[in-house]
């Protein structure tokens, strides 16, 4: 049995996934500004969880991913349609960009900010779904408990 | 650059369509993979390349001083690539399950629904 | 009216409801509608046969000037009259008939549309709506041929009537279509007041064979004669009503109908003449050779028919008063016949009258309205087949083409007629009695009044013809283009004609006497008559099937490689013709590029082409890696960091993907043959120069300015972002990047489902029947 | 002289980065070629960054340039490790002037078992911990 | 704000974004299936109304004014589009419910068929030429994905070719997208015909207009660009042969009817001639393939291809009469096509085949079925008095207006060999008895409630086909007034661009 | 665009040909895996040497990722020889 | 490490006081706050050994440069050059280091190093299996090594 990855390698990931992570957010939140953007941002984060995939195994990975991909998926999707939406709210076409500062921390939000994070969950949802399924018949017998949930 | 670069696309376009005409799967997705890359690039050297010259705006101006590189295509080839990748993400699984199915790489072999 | 004939579809519609409420009444009950329409019908038997008309509007699609418009005039009442009286007898003959038969509900629904549909058919004043009721009939006589459905040869039958007449529908389609067009009318009416016109328009002699082709197939007409005998697989109602009296005659209908706007010219007289003698002959021959009751029966129809063909083609005022007598004659002893046929079926339990004999003594009142029907048949006096038979000699003696071809046939379709009447009659019940598989007695009163009234009718309009005189005018007023004005009577004295009919007497009682050694001798003919267009018919369906295995093989043969040339093939083609043809390309070849991006370029290139040429399939996935990071490289070189960076991330996450699966799948080998190979490049090739040349083309050509330069000057002040391609993929163009999120996940889900799911373990369940796909 | 500084910076770097392409085509086998690249090449990339650095001087671009030698300097070698070990273990030959191999005999390709040699001595004193990892 | 412009856009992809948040719950899907589709076919109508009221509506996304944002337009065209989509699509819902497995709905079923539908409204409403591109391969992949579900070895070998070829068309088309932006710098489709306008070299234009058709000619599964088609639609599960067969190809249909009118009007004489030929052998070459077939899908899918010819020839035609042809082909085939896919799956369900061989005796055992089989199929082969036929005589009487002979005489001899094909369904499944081996396993009968949801939209459809048939003026208006709007595109750049100056920065 | 920076820019490019020679010859998939590696860190330094040349800081960010993430690439490709994959490939 | 994180929080602490929220403002609140805590270490046991850290760094980061730059040019010259002078092998080099992050570190440096490549690590971690290019004088290889490990080590005591 081979085992996910060598101790370098686990050793690398440990610092380089939170790493590469902290850059996904920063290319996520500057990208409207600078080259990013959610895109770019979830791939690299998908590439982080795809590190730690190969390094740790599935199971670690969903371990500190928290949340199933899919879900991520889902919620991206939804992020993103419902951030057409507020633009209705004020008479608006959909999409018409809304921005709000928010006053404390002087940050300013704004619809196509919530569209981006929602590509970014997207993104990294899909990503991390197609790799998941592809590694776990690859190597996995377990039933898998997160399909257990299943409501019949 | 832009003629060197159309005669560069026409070559990968050829390559893509040689790969797809073969028979085994695995050089099917990677003809499939050539063809969509030369798509993307297609549109990004049709619109003109420009040398130096992103599509930024400096921090603190409301445009940028001289000509920028077209943004447009650059928005619509990203577009093409991130769909490009689903879709051949799909295409590569969809193959390997094919061969895990109908145990046949050689595409000549799959064509039960047709006749 | 039009309400009336859209009820009497609801009538059918609800007729298993009926059939659950009345059970064996049903029939009956339901022959009251037709026979309240005849008496609305006779309501205006005044007035129509006064010579008037009645036009009825109602609109149905009027912009495509489609409308519900009935038009009365004695041609049209004359048919209707023919539908609503012989559909109630037939209605209630079919009751007895099919009496517990399981299928009775749905043979009255079919027959009470059918009756409808013809009903509409001869009122409608709309060529559209005319076609509409058309087809209905052929559809309705499709399900009444193939009532017996679960006989293979009922069902063949069926589809062949159905493959006919809807052929010749859809010409007839085409025939209406042109008709319009030239006489920018779809209205009989109109089209009717502008002969003059249409005769000379362009589109005449196409729209005319197109109309014809519909009129014979539906009309049975040589050589599309031959599915009308085959449709006696229905059960004997249908054939009395359809087969006889009502929806063969639509095309003769029809023929009578465009007689004022399409006869007359040369080519329709010796088209119609010359089609309608042949189909005479061809069916009186038929006729005589076989035994089975209803074959023969049918055969005599075909013939009639082509006697109705040949009279309108001739065309004459005599010609015209002869059609409307001998239609009217067949109706009567023709539906009488089949009935009588179908009692005979019904009674003895065979169709073949050599198996018959002597039955007069057990069924004397079925004998007796045989007989007088037979006689009709015959063209023997006092009846009113002697009246239609003189006439139509008369007509003929008066046609102007090839008149002594075509009487040659006329008297040949009469004498083997006359014999055909007395095997029909004589054969099953005089002479000594045969054991036939049941043991007949006269039917119950139902299935006997309707061929008893028929019957009867015939022998009062021919020992009274008088009766019809306004009738015959009224009717032939309105196929002819001048007023007709007819006084029949039986006798008019010795003149040819009567010549011709005894001697055609004289012939048949020959031929009769000889019947059998006749038979022998003329199945020599056999393949001639019926198996040739039956055979062409055979040859036809067996070749469509052929051409399309053939062209499947071809086309949809299942290799990929094959669909995939065919579709580039057509891009090549059209593109390049355009190319070539259409556009004058000026190419611009100033190469300004460094040394670098020139490597980059041939980088890109050189991955591709090494992706091309190695054995290995993780080796070509790398050199696809060094094309896409060169791809990459072309976009910092070219001001796109963003392009540069996604293309390198996604290049990264491909080559992951690809290794995941790429460890399951088998290696590369070398299938194609060195033709093969060298095919595909030439295809190859020509995409890639293709390519090129459009690129040079619109690089080199008239350019407009950008709707881009809007996005660069706005971007940050509307859209507060300072990356413009960022701006534009969230805010100017956020629907694009909406849709590219869905495309993401759809794979996702697309790959997890393949991966994890298989239909066998999860749709297990035990409702769901399996999937058969190769069996 | 930053000017000075910043070409040689350049021209070295580059020369590095040619080297280690040079190294990958002319070494003899898998292991020595990983030799050329792995550091030439972060050497190189290194260089240039730092020319960067200097001709930018902005303190955003400087952090890039030093994050940009940072992250190659953290993944290279991981690169390199996996590779080279994962060549060796399936079987890469060694170019015939190798001198020595004290891995071969502590390895069981069946097992994927890697042993330190000193076992015998120590008597696998080791006992598992939890940071193993799985 | 007029949001019944977007909303048949945004509800479907809601549906299916709620749809993925629940995938866990069944109960949820099954409603937001029903509520999603209900919803889309609501606004679907609403639009309509709309917009055959007030004439085009048009949304600019994001309040950027064209041609610099994505601008959504309903004209009727569209606005008919999306109410077959929202039909279509509350009836396979409906459908689903009965028929689909529950491994199907744990993976992703009803999120996928969301999705279809949001990217085929996405075509049929997006007045921007990369846009339409996005809402294709929204419905690519969405179809990609529907119809692997359930991994089965037909489904398989199928969906390779289905996406290849598709993707071939898909590359087409972004090329062909990428050389117009190259040329005309602009990607709003009205923005893009009067820019074409003023070129003065329009070869290129009709170079352009080749690859368009190519691209969409792929997608509608025209002659010889159908391969993919009948390759793989009889493979999955019915519903969702069902969905495809009803709406896939004739989003194609609908973007040759779009670019062909507004964009690429200006040499009819060389487009429109080669869309002549394409219309005929495409007629011709599906229904040679259906002749072929024994198998009750597959005769169905190549028809769609012989059909597709019908709708393309209504183009190809070019006069106001072929247009309104075209368009009401398009509406009567939808729901027909529709209809007898779903007809198919019951028979399915009853038997456990679809070939025709081992089928039979459903005439007597399932009358109402073989009534419910007999509508549709008899409209698709232009029997009158059903939908069918009206979209079949326009045509014809168009087809004899143009005195295009040869594909009129195409035209009518397809429709003759539809009704062949029709017929020998009906003989086999229906009439003729049931064959010794046929009904060996005895299918468990269908529950009550299983049944209503297989009949239902069943009922739905062919009522519809019944009601266009018997009352076709009012669809014959819409049309009337839909071909009149596409014929004069000046209308559409008008409400799209407004009657301001051209914008050319 | 200065002597200095196109003669590296040369070297560059013939390294990064170099490289691909290296992966089409192969022979084995871990060589071409360590020439893709080196194909990308060659890359890294063009980008920096791009961005001097043009004075755009911002492509500093192409090789930041670049640096970060290209060598996912080579774990894949180590998985796979690990996992048993045909190394001669 | 509870130094670093002092250290960084006094940082931000600075640059949140300050108000100036540039890099170069944060740069210098990471000085300040290192020369506070350097001051303070010796009240604080938790901060023993933060002082050193930085000159050890610079140090170590010094000599890593010198032996990447020469080494790199020992292997430069073996390539350009036509004949072979290396000679290479796979040695075992036992580890100090215990912890696994400080092996990988090591190794990782290794690595870097021209002339050395880790390869992997023993399964009970005791000793590094590195490729070398130059085995002509064992002895000084495995000296230079070891005296790396220690150079690395020191940065973690
Ligand atoms: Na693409
Ligand atoms: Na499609």
């Amino acid at each position: 049995m081979i085992k996910p990855g060598t101790l370098i390698l686990t050793v690398a990931a440990r610092l380089l996934m939170p790493l590469q992570l902290l850059f996904s957010v920063f290319l996520l939140l500057r990208g409207h500004d600078e080259p990013g953007g959610g895109f770019i941002a979830g791939l690299v984060a998908a590439g982080a969880f795809a590190l730690y995939l190969f390094a740790f195994g599935r199971r670690a990975m969903h371990a500190i991913l928290k949340v199933s991909p899919r879900d991520l998926v889902g919620m991206g999707l939804l992020l993103g349609v419902l951030s057409t939406l507020p633009a209705w709210w004020v008479g608006d076409p959909f999409f018409t960009a809304q921005w709000w500062t928010i006053p404390i921390i002087d940050f300013k939000a704004s619809t196509p900010l919530i569209f981006d994070i929602g590509v970014y969950l997207v993104v990294l949802g899909s990503v991390l779904t197609a790799i998941s399924a592809l590694i776990k018949t690859d190597h996995e017998d377990q039933p898998d408990p997160e399909e257990a949930t299943w409501n019949h | 650059m832009e003629p060197l670069m159309a005669v560069s696309i026409g070559i990968l376009f050829a390559t893509a369509i040689y790969m797809m005409l073969r028979r085994s799967i695995v050089k099917l997705v990677i003809g499939l993979m050539l063809l969509s890359n030369a798509a993307n690039l297609l549109i990004f050297v049709t619109a003109g390349m420009t040398r130096g010259a992103p599509p930024l705006v400096p921090p603190g101006m409301t445009a940028p001083e001289g000509a920028v590189a077209d943004p447009l295509p650059q928005a619509l080839v990203l577009t093409a690539i991130v769909i490009a990748f689903g879709v051949l993400s799909f295409a590569v699984v969809l193959v390997r399950r094919a061969w895990e199915i109908v145990r046949a790489d050689d595409l000549d072999k799959m064509k039960d629904t047709d006749t | 009216m039009q309400l009336a004939l859209l009820m009497g579809f609801l009538l059918a519609a609800v007729a298993p409801l009926l059939h659950r409420w009345f059970g064996g009444h049903t029939a009956r009950v339901m022959a009251a509608y037709p026979a309240l329409m005849a008496v609305w019908l006779l309501g205006l038997a005044p007035e129509i046969l006064a010579g008037e008309s009645l036009l009825l509007e109602w609109a149905w699609v009027p912009g495509l000037d489609i409308s519900l418009t009935f038009f009365i005039d004695g041609l049209s009442w004359l048919f209707a009259m023919l539908i609503t009286v012989i559909g109630t007898l037939v209605l209630v003959y079919a009751g007895e008939y099919l009496r517990g038969h399981r299928d009775l509900a749905r043979f009255l629904v079919v027959i009470t549309a059918f009756m409808m549909s013809m009903l509409g058919l001869v009122l409608a004043d709309n060529l559209v709506t005319l076609f509409v009721f058309w087809e209905l009939t052929s559809i309705t006589s499709y399900l009444l041929i193939g009532f017996n459905h679960t006989d293979p040869e009922a069902r063949k039958s069926a589809l062949q009537g159905l493959f006919v007449t809807a052929g010749g529908g859809l010409a007839l389609l085409a025939g209406f279509a042109m008709l319009g067009v030239a006489g920018d009318s779809w209205s009989l009416v109109e089209l009717n007041s502008q002969g003059e016109a249409l005769r000379e328009h362009a589109l005449y002699a196409p729209l005319l064979v197109c109309v014809l082709l519909g009129a014979f197939t539906k009309s049975a007409q040589f050589p599309f004669h031959f599915w009308l005998p085959n449709a006696m697989a229905a059960p004997t109602p249908v054939s009395a009503y359809l087969h006889s009296a009502t929806m063969v005659k639509a095309g003769v209908y029809l023929l009578a109908r465009l007689h004022p706007s399409l006869g007359g010219t040369e080519l329709w007289v010796i088209t119609l003449s010359l089609v309608g003698a042949l189909t005479m002959a061809t069916g009186a021959f038929l006729a005589i050779q076989h035994t089975n009751i209803k074959k023969q029966l049918a055969y005599s129809t075909v013939m009639a028919l082509g006697t109705l063909t040949m009279l309108l083609g001739i065309g004459t005022e005599g010609a015209l008063t002869a059609f409307v007598v001998f239609l009217l004659a067949h109706s009567l002893y023709k539906g009488a016949l089949f009935m009588v046929a179908g009692i005979l079926d019904h009674e003895t339990g065979t169709k073949d009258v050599t198996a018959m004999g002597g039955l007069r003594s057990l069924m004397p009142r079925t004998a007796v309205v045989a007989a007088v029907a037979a006689v009709s048949l015959a063209g023997l006096p006092p009846l009113l087949g002697f009246l239609g038979k003189e006439l139509m000699f008369k007509a003929v003696l008066e046609a102007e083409a090839w008149r002594w071809l075509v009487l040659l046939l006329a008297f040949t379709a009469a004498f083997l007629t006359l014999a055909v009447a007395a095997v029909v009659v004589l054969r099953p019940f005089f002479g000594e009695r045969r054991t036939t598989p049941s043991s007949p007695h006269d039917p119950p009163m139902d299935m006997l009044v309707g061929p008893a009234l028929l019957a009867g009718l015939s022998l009062v309009f021919g020992l009274v013809p008088g009766l019809l005189d306004s009738l015959v005018s009224a009717t032939a007023s309105g196929i002819g283009t001048a007023e007709v004005t007819a006084h029949l009577t039986l006798w008019y004295g010795v003149n040819l004609p009567l010549m011709l009919s005894l001697a055609s007497l004289a012939l048949g009682i020959l031929v009769f006497r000889h019947w059998d050694r006749v038979r022998a001798a003329l199945t020599r003919l056999e393949p001639l008559m019926t198996r040739g267009p039956e055979a062409g018919y055979e040859a036809m369906m067996r070749g469509l099937v052929a051409v399309a295995e053939w062209q499947t093989r071809m086309l949809q043969n299942g290799y990929i490689r094959n669909y995939l040339v065919m579709t580039l093939l057509g891009l090549l083609g059209l593109v390049g013709h355009a190319l070539f043809f259409r556009h004058s390309p000026s190419f611009p070849f100033s190469v300004d590029a460094y040394f670098h991006e020139v490597v980059t370029a041939g980088l890109m290139v050189a991955g591709a082409v090494a992706a091309c040429v190695m054995r290995s399939r993780l080796a070509a996935v790398a050199a696809v890696g060094i094309m896409g990071f060169s791809i990459a490289l072309t976009f910092v070189l070219f001001s796109a960091p963003d392009l540069a960076i996604t293309q390198l991330l996604v290049e990264t996450l491909t080559v992951i993907l690809l290794v995941l699966v790429l460890f399951r799948l088998p290696r590369f080998a070398t299938l194609s043959t060195t033709t093969e190979r060298l095919r595909d490049l030439v295809v190859a090739c020509l995409m890639g120069t293709m390519v090129t040349l459009l690129m040079l083309s619109v690089l080199g050509g008239e350019r407009l300015p950008r709707i881009s330069d809007y996005m660069v000057q706005n971007s940050q002040p509307l859209g507060h972002g300072h990356n413009i391609v960022n701006v534009i993929l969230v805010d100017f163009r956020a629907l694009d990047t909406l849709g590219e999120m869905f495309v993401l996940a759809l794979a996702a889900i697309g790959v997890y489902a393949m991966m994890r799911f298989h239909a066998e373990e999860y749709d297990a369940k035990p409702s769901a029947p399996p999937e058969r796909y190769y069996d | 002289m930053i000017e000075l500084l910043k070409s040689g910076l350049i021209l070295v770097g580059a020369i590095f980065m040619f080297l280690a392409a040079l190294g990958l085509v002319r070494m003899p086998d898998l292991l020595t070629r990983m030799h050329a690249t792995t550091k030439a090449a972060t050497l190189g990339a290194t260089l240039i960054m730092l020319a960067v650095a200097l001709h930018f001087g902005e303190v955003a671009v400087v952090a890039r340039a030093f994050g940009v030698i940072l992250f190659i300097m953290m993944t290279a070698p991981v690169a390199a490790h996996v590779i080279g070990r994962a060549g060796y273990f399936v079987g890469a030959r060694l170019w015939s002037g190798t001198v020595k191999d004290e891995l071969r005999p502590n390895y069981d390709p069946l097992t994927h078992e890697l042993k330190s040699g000193l076992e015998t001595q120590e008597n696998a004193k080791r006992h598992p911990r939890d940071t193993d990892p799985d | 704000m007029m949001p019944q412009v977007a909303l048949p856009i945004l509800i479907p992809l809601l549906a299916g974004a709620v749809s993925l948040v629940f995938w866990r719950s069944r109960g949820m899907q099954r409603f937001v299936a029903v509520a999603g589709t209900g919803g889309l076919l609501a606004t679907a109508i609403w639009l309509l109304a709309t917009v055959n009221r007030e004439g085009i509506l048009v949304m600019h996304m994001g309040d950027w004014q064209a041609p610099f944002g994505i601008s959504l337009v309903a004209d009727l065209l569209g606005a008919i589009m999306v109410v077959l989509t929202g039909i279509i699509g509350f009836a396979v819902a409906l459908y689903s419910l009965a028929t689909v497995g529950r491994g199907h709905e744990k993976f992703g079923y009803f999120p996928l068929m969301h999705l279809l539908l949001a990217g085929v409204a996405g075509a049929f409403l997006t007045g921007d030429i990369f846009n339409l591109y996005v809402w294709f391969e929204v419905m690519l992949v969405a179809s990609f994905a529907l119809l692997i579900l359930g991994s089965e070895k037909a489904q398989m070998e199928g969906a390779i070719k289905y996406v290849t070829l598709n993707l071939v068309s898909s590359v087409i088309f972004l090329v062909a997208v990428g050389l117009l932006y190259g040329m005309v710098g602009t990607l709003n489709m009205a923005d893009i015909a009067r820019r074409l306008a003023t070129l003065e070299d329009t070869g290129m234009v009709d170079v352009l207009a080749m690859m368009f058709m190519v691209a969409f000619g792929i997608k509608a599964a025209a002659f010889p660009l159908f391969f993919w088609l009948p390759a793989s639609y009889h493979t999955p599960p019915v519903a969702v042969s069902a969905l495809f067969a009803g709406l896939l190809t004739k989003v194609g249909v609908y973007a040759l009817y779009r670019v062909f009118t507004l964009i690429f009007n200006q040499s009819p004489g060389y487009t429109h001639e080669i869309l002549l030929w394409g219309a005929g052998l495409t007629m011709l070459s599906g229904v040679l393939g259906a002749a072929a077939q024994y198998e009750f899908r597959r005769i169905l899918s190549f028809h769609i291809v012989s059909q597709i010819g019908y709708m393309i020839l209504g183009l190809a035609l070019f006069t106001p009469l072929a247009i309104i042809g075209g368009v009401f082909y398009i509406m009567h085939h939808i729901i027909v096509k529709t209809n007898l896919f779903l007809v198919s799956g019951i028979v399915h369900r009853l038997r456990g085949t679809y070939q025709l061989k081992q089928l039979g005796g459903l005439y007597r055992s399932h009358p109402w079925l073989a009534v419910l089989f007999l509508i549709p199929a008899l409209s698709l082969a232009g029997m009158p008095p059903l939908s069918g036929f009206f979209a079949k005589f326009i045509v014809i009487r168009a087809g004899v207006e143009a005195e295009a002979w040869g594909v009129t005489f195409i035209a009518l001899l397809v429709g003759l060999l539809t009704l062949y094909s029709m017929v020998k369904i009906w003989n086999e499944v229906f009439w003729k008895a049931t064959p010794e081996d046929g009904d060996a396993d005895p299918y468990p009968a269908l529950g009550q409630r299983e049944m209503w949801l297989m009949t239902a939209p069943v009922v739905g459809l062919a009522l519809c086909t019944l009601f266009i048939g018997l009352n076709a003026e009012p669809i014959y208006s819409l049309a009337e007034a839909s071909a009149t709007e596409l014929l004069d595109p000046s209308r559409y750049i008008e409400a799209v661009l407004g009657e301001a100056e051209e914008v050319m920065p | 665009m200065s002597t200095v920076i196109l003669l590296s820019l040369a070297l560059m490019c013939l390294a990064l040909c170099l490289a691909f020679v290296r992966l089409f010859k192969g022979p084995s998939l871990p060589d071409r895996v360590v020439a893709l590696e080196l194909f990308s860190s060659i890359l890294v330094g063009t980008i920096g040497l791009v961005a001097i040349a043009t004075d755009v800081a911002s492509l500093l960010d192409v090789a930041i990722v670049m640096a970060l993430m290209a060598f996912m690439a080579a774990i894949g490709f180590a998985r796979f020889l690990e996992r048993g994959g045909p190394r001669d490939d | 490490m509870i130094g670093a994180a002092w250290n960084l929080l006094l940082g931000f602490a600075w640059v949140v006081l300050t108000g100036d929220f540039s890099g170069r403002n944060l740069l210098a609140g990471l000085l300040f706050g290192y020369l506070v805590l350097a001051l303070i270490q010796s009240q604080v046991p938790a901060l023993a050994g933060h002082a050193q850290r930085l000159p050890r760094l610079i140090m170590f980061i010094g000599f890593f440069l010198k032996e990447l730059l020469l080494a790199n040019l020992k292997v430069a010259f073996d390539i350009i050059t036509p004949p072979w002078y290396m000679k290479p092998g796979v040695i075992a080099m036992p580890l100090k280091a215990s912890n696994e992050f400080e092996i990988a570190f090591v190794a990782n440096l290794i690595s870097l190093t021209p002339g050395t490549l880790s390869l992997d690590v023993s399964d009970d971690r005791r000793v590094l299996y590195i490729h070398a290019m130059f085995l002509d004088n064992e002895d000084e290889l495995r000296r230079s090594l070891a005296e790396l490990e220690r150079r690395a080590l020191e940065l973690f005591h």
